[in-house]
């Protein structure tokens, strides 16, 4: 078995028009930014894929990765916690024109939404929320004298994530804080692609620290020397580069 | 009828439907053997409940390493690429659908896919394991049993009359007589040992066979 | 009323309250000061919603790596004991009671514990990170704020107007004029600035204060 | 901070009458044998805990560990998914005569509930179990035309926990399978006490590969070679061995 995809543009090759898409990193840190950046070149050339739907924490800084797939209008909703940030003037724009749909998630729901989708746990109860503009319309339960709120699986068709290093069998280990959503969004995706740093064969990997086993992974291709999404909005980064 | 297949022929033919690089779970005892019949070229990785994907055979006897098992406790190796993990991330691994296929055990299988073999009754100590969460988990739930029990009666049944491990969940079964699909509620035959009739595979089964399009051979291979 | 605490002020004194060894998570901007002001001979245990455990300051300009960050976004470094985790784990730590205290911001805080501190109405972009999952999860919620607005209108009050944070959450508010802690349903003074007047802090706060035992001094700390 | 206690006595000393413990391990890996014996030999010389209610994936097996605990009598309940074993005589002989009680859980649930415990989730809904005995009285609920089964998460005073290293901040990893249910009943219970073959300053163990970070763990104690209940059993052992 070997999960390794040779290029760029063939992993991002099957997502299409409409695809729930979530998407690892939290700010610069675990943000696919080659993935990200493949999945417009396809768009470019073929006007596909659009209206997608796009899990993350955040709604993109500056004019690079997920703020440049926004800026692409291929966009259709976005599932944030957090769709503010140093220059999140792409997402804002557009959310105030009304242009992009915002499902707005408490940040530990946001997390267990994906991990129960990725569990086979299809609704959950949290404290997350109570009483608040964020649970309306949703059931309310009371367990041992207390009033949670009940909160539903996220799944997508596609994961696009960023590791450190990954093996041929699609076990994978994180960098510091870009582990975040990343292993969560390998676990509640039909195909989680990922961008890794390092491949390397199977059994290279202790058996003991692999994050993310290999079941959950569907596809790799290695990218070496991965841009750090900081980096390039400090750099005042356009994707592309040529507008 | 004295033909049938061994519990090793069963295991053969439920390994045949294996494809390579297949995540599978086998259940403890007599389903273990599938692991022993992969076709050549081919290379399934195995799930234990414990926490472990991707282990491989027994050690030699006095290799043995006790922290390293599988569910039914027996000690295992591993293979390049194995992971350990903890419970709660094994069975995200079977309730969330990211197994191939589970190969149980039966008491009982009803044509609408009931399955029964955790417990025979209300006597003596109850155990249930990850029986119950396997059958809800992998995509596809596959059954390997003898065809009858061993005083002679049916396990194919119309409804399970024992304890249920979980509803509507089976859907195919590998038998020492046959290979019987579910579908649409009905047991649907799709291979039967070649010297067996049709009326005498009937009439070893609890609920209808249906005929809904060829039935091939079941091969009897040497092991 | 020219008299109050700097925000650097009123971080030391909420820093005061956290013993040693205790697991604390500090909101983003303001409240992170407190980190700064740990009394000799304690150390805390910081923890931040992206997953990590035990970080520490912030690197020297240039030496930032950009996969280690606060919630914030802020580059930090590790100390020894450090970990790293999946975002449902750190969320596991906030929900599941793991915290000994998280220290928020507040716009609004209700003598019956209500917390508003994320949205300011429906204009603009709204945006709730992790706060809604921080007040329901902490043993013990601070908030740390000026008394009053920037254009003077009171913090602490009756009800909350804008949009809920959490409900029933908060136990204690160090603000630029005075400690309160929330019993019962009501604002319960425990320090004030010793120059300032009883009846001139209430009259800057926009619910009754109740004086139910001794109120001590707030310390104003030379830093 | 340093959670370590010098020796097992002390660490077990606090655990009081009719108190629910979880115990962690699967078969002979990852069972906290040391822990379970100073708990035995509390309870011979004290006569407490009893009326205990343990939580744990077996019964126990042969006369050691907790079998053995089960045979002095100290428990009340068991929580378990799997109650059979090689020799599990202990517990079917006091099971059949009524004098220890059984909540039998599937094995999934068990480390679901465990989990939830730990992660402030008081329920969620599973399809395990559903239309057999195990869900009989469980409140049922249908999403997306499929029905689950709502369970409860499960809580403990106290877990009793074998890892490989730790730190003197409570971080852990452990070896092999027999990290099992140990993660877990860290994180759901108020007092995680941890026997560690090895305890090392914080900063030994690479961040990365923590298992449990030491927010769940309340106190270590190093046990530099610990007993396999396995070898235990096949010797044919005896808590206490001068009975």
């Amino acid at each position: 078995m070997d999960k390794t995809v040779a290029d760029l543009a063939t992993v991002v090759a099957g997502i299409e028009d409409g695809m729930t898409v979530m998407i690892g990193g939290f700010g610069g840190a675990g943000a696919p930014i080659e993935l990200i950046h493949a999945l417009i070149d396809r768009f470019r050339t073929t006007g596909h894929p659009k209206d997608l739907t796009i899990v993350n924490n955040n709604a993109g800084n500056g004019h690079v990765g997920l703020a440049a797939l926004i800026e692409h209008g291929m966009v259709k909703k976005l599932v944030c916690s957090f769709p503010r940030s140093a220059d999140p003037v792409v997402f804002t724009e557009r959310y105030l024109a009304g242009r992009i749909e915002l499902e707005l998630v408490p940040q530990g729901t946001l997390a267990e939404r994906i991990r129960a989708g990725g569990a086979g746990i299809p609704a959950f109860y949290t404290p997350t929320g109570y009483g608040t503009l964020l649970a309306e319309g949703k059931p309310i339960a009371e367990f041992d004298g207390r009033a949670y709120v009940q909160e539903r699986w996220l799944k997508a068709d596609v994961a696009l994530v960023k590791a450190e290093t990954a093996d041929t069998h699609g076990n994978l280990t994180f960098r510091a804080a870009s582990r975040n959503f990343n292993p969560l969004m390998c676990m509640a995706s039909r195909h989680a692609v990922v961008q890794a740093r390092r491949v390397v064969p199977a059994g290279a990997i202790d058996p003991e620290v692999v994050v993310t086993p290999g079941i959950f992974v569907q596809a790799v291709v290695e990218v070496a020397d991965p841009q750090q999404e900081e980096d390039l909005n400090r750099a005042n980064a356009v994707y592309p580069g040529e507008a | 009828m004295t033909v049938k297949l061994s519990n090793d022929q069963i295991a053969w033919r439920a390994a045949q439907d294996i494809t390579d690089g297949a995540y599978v779970n086998l259940g403890i005892g007599f389903p273990e053997k599938v692991a022993q019949y992969q076709p050549p070229g081919r290379q399934a990785i195995f799930h234990t409940e414990n926490g472990i994907l991707d282990f491989g055979e027994s050690p030699a006897k006095g290799e043995e390493d006790w922290d390293l098992i599988n569910a039914g406790k027996r000690a295992v190796t591993l293979k390049p690429g194995a992971s350990f993990f903890h419970h709660a991330d094994s069975f995200a691994m079977v309730r969330g659908g990211h197994l191939d296929v589970a190969i149980l055990g039966a008491y009982e299988v009803a044509e609408n896919g009931d399955l029964a073999n955790w417990s025979t009754g209300p006597k003596g100590v109850p155990a249930v394991g990850g029986a119950m969460d396997l059958v809800h988990g992998a995509k596809r739930i596959a059954v390997i049993t003898d065809h009858v029990t061993k005083d002679g009666r049916p396990k194919l049944v119309e409804r399970c009359s024992l304890p249920l491990t979980g509803v509507g969940c089976v859907t195919r079964v590998y038998t020492s007589l046959a290979v019987v699909d579910i579908e649409g509620g009905r047991f649907v035959l799709k291979e039967k040992l070649p010297a067996l009739s049709l009326e005498d595979l009937q009439a070893a089964t609890g609920a209808t066979l249906v005929v809904a399009g060829p039935v091939a051979d079941l091969i009897v291979p040497e092991l």
